[in-house]
């Protein structure tokens, strides 16, 4: 509704009692309410989580991409490595599927078993600088002052820096081992949701709540963790979904060209890709595959994240 | 164990149970300083209440703030029991805070809506007596209050405006405080709500012995809930005294032309009440006006008002005003 | 204005040493220019350790990097050091000519595109066209352009082609000019820019699509909309005088912002397309371990994203009255 | 259902809202903002609305203008007749035509309600060029002598001013002015000094009052305050949960409450003419509009209700038939009475 509570600055807007109608007390001194459990508030999210479908289905489909990957050893054809020198450079058929690359290796195998890799960079990737965005976040606005002058600069900084250049630049000095290009993407994806979570806590800082923790005593530490993480869950869960879908792409580029996990040991989405680029008109089947594959799991953690936004932040386009 | 050594730093003595004494609270930015709070004083005897009213941007919720340390003063002393406040080490504060409790306006953001009201009430007494009867006790304050006990699993989102101000109640009143700060607690409920709050704080009060520092834009709260009035405008308290002094015989013109602004809801006042107009427009705290602040729209403004500052009269008097010619200018009594 | 933006400036300038220094230590890191020519069997041990002394190669790497910044700040950009002692400059100035063009071209059609998909999209939230732009913006941001642009390559210049059952492919794909082409040609120039910038812009009009979604439903919903509705006031004008008007500001500046990282950030269309730009130019130089390529190139990239944060910021103050330079502009965003 | 117009018999009102159905979609379900509203504003008259936070006032106002929010509000039943032609069933090309220039609106909040990007002047500028064909510079001449009768000093200069730029007394008062531009028959206020402080809201109040009497024109006025009312108004209507309970002359109503609503209300007001003390209260909160009780909406709240108002929703009704107040409860005798 729409209407506003009255007095000065009453700002009650929008946020009316939810879930349980007001019942009204009889005339007695206690009040009490209809509803036999009470509903939180994460599920109320996942309520509104459930009712979007483009991020269940995506849920469902991501799903299968990640049991795929997850037990490639026992559901594909062939290993990543075997070759079948027999079948080089073949197209569909009966045996592969989806064909074989230059070396005769099982594409479909290749795809399956890759999915590990790219998905575990995209996960470990958005999990570190979802840990490490949040910290930054939540103390620079937290504390404030020169803590926060010195956090910020630095973040601001980095985000103002020819990005794809220095990410180039920093593959090339790491080595192509996982665990360096993991290294890299997460050195350049946590400012983004640092900026979000600071410029969250600093209005957070200001609600009443938190005002009246510190009025009660509460010790800094337990504001931060009781008052101003759950209240920052969904901007997080959001953002650090977003970016698994960005790092599985920025890994395919950086595989692309010739930078990301080396494609000798094992195979990714991005090396297979970035290793047959030349063979786009002879064996195009080779370039459909992976794509596929890449763009698919984007797609699927995009909507997601979508899904998640409007669950779990239902003051953004609530009309 | 947190009892005692909480009690003994701030136990009784005599004295007034709050002195604010020339609180001083300056915002600095590049361009310009506000001076939100500029020089207030007054005390507040155990057992009784203060109302402090004034304007949107007047000083009042920072005065609040500044009592509680939630901001840190810019000068100024507050003394608790006899006690100095703005010097207190950090550490200190904590343990200072258990005894004032504060009610915010807002109770739709002054509850964490990730957290039961089992968890927003027992906060207090978690942090003070971990090893409490902590669920218990929360039952306890929740009835107090008017609420079910049963309500303590629910979220915030479930209930409706004044039982979140209730369970706010509940929530300061937990680590048993002395001082109870209510910063405008009912101007953003219903007037249907609102009596039920009011009335809530008042059987507190008589119950539990409370002292209360009521903020309110509300005159007509004011005059219900306290029994001694503070007047504040732009970050001054410009007249304080008994709630008889102040409503029937104000003495500051500013004053004067709150009362007679508030409207009565009483068609026969229509026609009958003077409405003492201000003329002008309320001026910028970030620019405020040379001497008395509210001389721009004063009308018994004079020369000396410009280049003068009016002080609030010294102790002793009863009635303190900070007006040049408080003792002279007609104004008119209110119905 | 102008004293914020030197501010700004005095700011930056600390940070594109740093950035200058880490190129030129990382370019030694990756690979050596010396070893370029170790690997040719042409020239002698000896001519080597004279090129090595010539350009000061042995000399502590701090003094090479002092060196090389004194001629950079004073425009000398020197001569390369492994394309045959040619002068730096016109490679740079070629390379940035034509990024820069392929940039205004895929970023004007993306914005033509995109702000009005997302104008359309907002005012008709969840219609059909709503669902179906906002699925096609995600597919544009999930889709890694170098695969697109490998997939555009291949229906341009195979698919199309073997289903018309004619010989040569419709659109070249990759160069600026067809091979054997000598000077200018308008048409074949515009021919070859067509697919980088198709494959650009996919993904860019998925974003700037989805910005002025967000910002035009989050615009419609104000207060001064509904206002200027009750003023009587033709839809039309509704939405694009008060409506977009507003949603621009802070799409205008975001998309500035983007533009910056775009001058640098061509790398893998540039790449896929063999477009001759700063992308390319950057990777050869890395690859071949020419800092006095490389350093210009990423000097130049850095340069061009702190001057469009910097363009962004003013652009702001000159767009929103409300804000101040020098002042957060996301506090002027939540107003 | 329909209120009797006592003024002048036969007559029809300037503005007559009948049985005014209106729904808002909100994510827990479906609100029913005003459910079978009746009234009647006739010219030259100030009538206010009254009521609570969430009683559907506000949507009200934006009904009869057809302003709801436009996925997610609609009419779903009754008429709103201005001068007999029902705005309910007009074009959109009709009701722009109506809007700003017959019927105008003020809205609660200037600082959002104003565009912020906009010069004030050209703000009342563009009002004036929307339903009149003038120029440019006699449109801005108008707009300054409005900033001038509204009381604005300065009025030349500060029609270069963005809203930011003023303060919340003075933007409240731009809003008057553009409201007034066209000199309607309607100016529809809603909420008008809530978001003001006392002593300003009181000019405002005072301006819009002058303002009303010079350009005899009649105001709705939409507000939470009983003590506005009783200084502006010359008849009320008293909304709760989405229904009119009680509408009449301020005297009446004030002097002799026949709605338990009304009277409660009233009596659970803490004034700034009283003598301090306990409160009266009305107990409980009230009730969603999204699931009303059935009969009467106020009824668990009330504490003169039986049996039949948990059952029977009451009809409005003239009591007594003398004091031109329409009341809708079952127990208005027992309420007036005492």
């Amino acid at each position: 509704m729409s209407e506003q509570g009255p007095g000065p600055g009453g700002g009650m807007g929008g946020e009316a009692p939810v879930g349980v109608p007001d019942v009204p007390m009889g005339g007695g001194e206690t009040e009490s309410l209809a509803t036999a459990t009470p509903i939180s508030p994460w599920r109320l999210a996942l309520r509104r989580f459930l009712r979007r479908k483009p991020a269940v289905i995506s849920v469902a489909i991501l799903g299968v991409i990640v049991v795929g990957a997850t037990f490639a050893d026992q559901i594909a054809p062939f290993g990543a490595l075997e070759q079948d020198l027999d079948a080089i450079l073949h197209g569909p058929d009966g045996t592969h599927l989806l064909g074989t690359d230059t070396l005769g290796r099982d594409n479909l195998s290749r795809i399956l078993h890759g999915g590990r890799v790219s998905l575990l960079v995209g996960i470990t990737v958005a999990l570190i600088a979802g840990g490490v965005g949040t910290l930054i976040g939540i103390l620079a606005g937290y504390y404030g002052g020169l803590i926060d002058a010195t956090l910020m600069r630095l973040t601001d900084t980095l985000l103002a820096l020819p990005g794809l250049m220095v990410v180039i630049i920093a593959a090339r000095l790491l080595g192509d081992g996982t665990w360096d290009v993991v290294l890299v993407l997460s050195g350049i994806a946590w400012m983004t949701l640092a900026r979000i979570v600071r410029g969250k806590v600093l209005t957070l800082k200001e609600r009443e709540f938190v005002e009246a923790a510190r009025a009660l005593g509460v010790p800094a530490r337990q504001i931060m963790r009781r008052h101003l993480l759950p209240n920052l869950v969904g901007e997080i869960t959001v953002t650090v979904s977003l970016t698994v879908a960005a790092a599985i792409l920025a890994e395919s580029t950086l595989s692309f060209l010739g930078l990301g996990v080396s494609a000798t040991h094992t195979a990714t989405w991005g090396n297979m890709l970035g290793g047959n680029e030349g063979f786009v008109t002879t064996a195009p089947w080779l370039v459909w595959g992976p794509g596929l594959a890449i763009v698919i799991t984007a797609l699927c953690v995009n909507f997601i994240g979508d899904g998640l936004r409007d669950s779990l932040d239902p003051t953004q386009g609530k009309l | 164990m947190a009892h005692s050594e909480a009690s003994r730093p701030f136990g009784p003595e005599t004295g007034p149970l709050l002195a604010v004494d020339g609180l001083v609270k300056h915002f600095s930015t590049r361009r310009a300083t506000l001076k939100a709070v500029d020089g207030v004083s007054f005390t507040l005897e155990e057992g009784g209440t203060l109302g402090l009213v004034g304007e949107s941007g007047c000083g009042k919720s920072t005065t609040a703030r500044l009592i509680l340390r939630l901001l840190e003063p810019t000068a100024g002393s507050v003394r608790f029991r006899g006690r100095e406040l703005t010097t207190l080490p950090a550490a200190e504060v904590r343990l200072l805070r258990r005894r004032l409790g504060i009610v915010f306006q807002d109770p739709y953001a002054s509850l964490n809506p990730r957290m039961t009201l089992r968890n927003i009430v027992g906060e207090g007494l978690a942090v003070w007596e971990p090893r409490s009867d902590i669920d218990g006790r929360v039952a306890g304050l929740l009835e107090r209050v008017g609420l079910d006990p049963a309500f303590a699993g629910r979220y915030p989102h479930e209930l409706s405006g004044g039982q979140r101000q209730r369970v706010a109640i509940a929530r300061a009143l937990a680590p048993e405080p002395s001082l109870l700060i209510c910063d405008e607690p009912v101007s953003a409920l219903d007037v249907s709500v609102q009596a039920q709050i009011l009335n809530l704080l008042a059987d507190l009060r008589r119950d539990l012995g409370l002292t209360i520092l009521f903020i309110s834009h509300d005159l007509a709260v004011v005059r219900h809930v306290c029994e001694r009035v503070a007047v504040m405008h732009l970050g001054r308290i410009v007249e304080i005294g008994a709630r008889a002094q102040v409503y029937d015989n104000p003495r500051h013109p500013y004053t004067a032309a709150l009362l007679s602004a508030v409207p009565v809801p009483d068609p026969a006042h229509r026609h009958r009440r003077s409405r003492v107009q201000l003329a002008g427009e309320v001026p910028s705290p970030l620019d405020p006006p040379s001497g008395c602040t509210f001389r721009t729209r004063c009308p018994h403004a004079a020369e000396r008002c410009a280049t003068e500052a009016p002080e609030l009269a010294r102790r002793g008097a009863d009635h303190p005003v900070a007006c040049h010619f408080a003792a002279d200018l007609p104004l008119a009594a209110q119905p | 204005m102008i004293g914020y933006a030197l501010r700004r400036l005095a700011v930056t300038l600390p940070v594109l040493v740093v950035i200058s220094f880490g190129t030129f230590w990382a370019a030694g890191e990756i690979s050596s220019p010396t070893a370029q020519l170790t690997l040719n069997p042409r020239i002698s041990p000896e001519a080597k350790q004279d090129y090595v002394e010539l350009l000061g190669l042995d000399r502590p790497l701090h003094v090479q990097y002092g060196k090389w910044l004194g001629n950079f700040v004073t425009g000398d950009f020197g001569t390369s050091l492994v394309r045959n002692g040619q002068d730096v400059w016109p490679f740079v100035e070629r390379a940035l000519a034509n990024t820069l063009l392929l940039v205004a071209a895929a970023v004007s059609l993306s914005l033509l595109i995109g702000l009005a998909v997302g104008v359309v999209s907002a005012i008709r939230r969840g219609s059909l066209w709503d669902y179906g732009s906002v699925t096609v913006s995600f597919l544009g941001v999930s889709i890694p352009v170098f695969w697109l642009g490998l997939m555009l390559q291949l229906f341009f210049g195979l698919y199309l082609a073997n289903w018309l059952g004619v010989g040569p492919p419709l659109l070249p794909t990759a160069g600026i000019y067809s091979p054997g082409q000598q000077g200018f040609d308008l048409l074949d120039r515009v021919r070859h820019l067509v697919l980088p910038t198709l494959a650009l812009s996919l993904q860019l009009v998925a974003v700037y699509s989805r910005y002025m979604r967000a910002s035009m439903l989050e615009v419609m919903s104000a207060d001064y909309i509904r206002t200027a509705r009750s003023k009587g006031l033709r839809e039309s004008r509704v939405v694009v005088r008060h409506g977009m008007r507003s949603a621009l500001v802070p799409v205008t500046t975001q998309v500035a912002i983007d533009i910056g990282q775009l001058v640098g950030g061509l790398i893998v269309t540039e790449r896929v397309f063999q477009y001759p730009g700063m992308g390319l130019l950057f990777l050869d130089a890395l690859e071949g371990g020419d800092y006095t390529i490389l350093l210009p190139t990423v000097m130049i990239a850095a340069v061009v994203v702190f001057a469009l944060n910097l363009v962004a910021d003013l652009l702001y103050g000159v767009l929103d009255p409300r804000v101040r330079l020098g002042r957060d502009r996301r506090v002027a965003r939540n107003v | 259902m329909n209120v009797p117009d006592r003024r002048i018999p036969g007559a029809a009102a300037l503005l007559s809202v009948r049985g005014l159905r209106t729904e808002i979609d909100t994510e827990n379900g479906t609100v029913t903002a005003a459910d079978g509203v009746s009234l009647d504003l006739h010219g030259d008259e100030v009538l206010a609305v009254v009521g609570e936070s969430g009683c559907g006032k506000t949507m009200l106002a934006l009904s009869i203008l057809g302003l709801l929010p436009r996925r997610t509000g609609r009419i779903t039943g009754g008429q709103v007749l201005f001068r007999g032609e029902d705005l309910t069933q007009a074009t959109p090309a009709r009701l722009r035509e109506i809007r700003g220039a017959d019927i105008a609106m003020i809205f609660q909040d200037a600082l959002t309600g104003l565009h912020p990007l906009q010069r004030v002047g050209d703000q009342i500028v563009e009002m004036i060029r929307a339903h009149e064909p003038v120029r440019r510079d006699a449109a801005r001449r108008r707009a300054v002598d409005l900033l001038d009768l509204v009381g604005i000093p300065d009025p030349d200069r500060r029609a270069a001013s963005f809203p930011h730029e003023l303060s919340g007394g003075m933007r409240q008062r731009v809003m008057i002015a553009m409201a007034v531009a066209l000199d309607p028959a309607v100016l529809i206020a809603d909420e008008p000094t809530t978001a003001l402080d006392v002593t300003v809201q009181a000019q405002v109040l005072e301006t819009l009052a002058r303002i009303s009497g010079d350009l005899n024109g009649s105001i709705l006025l939409i507000t939470h305050d009983f003590g506005v009312v009783a200084g502006f108004a010359d008849r009320v209507a008293v909304m709760y949960a989405g229904r009119l309970v009680e509408q009449g002359p301020v005297a009446e109503v004030y002097g002799r409450p026949r709605h338990p609503y009304t009277a409660g209300l009233l009596a659970s007001m803490p004034r700034i003419d009283d003598i301090p003390g306990r409160l009266e209260r009305i107990a409980g909160t009230p009730p969603s509009l999204i699931s009303p009780p059935p009969g009467c909406r106020f009824a668990p709240r009330c504490g003169f209700a039986t049996d039949l108002c948990g059952e029977l929703t009451p009809q409005t009704r003239l009591w007594p038939a003398d004091g031109g107040v329409t009341v809708a409860c079952h127990h208005a005798e027992r309420v007036g009475a005492g």
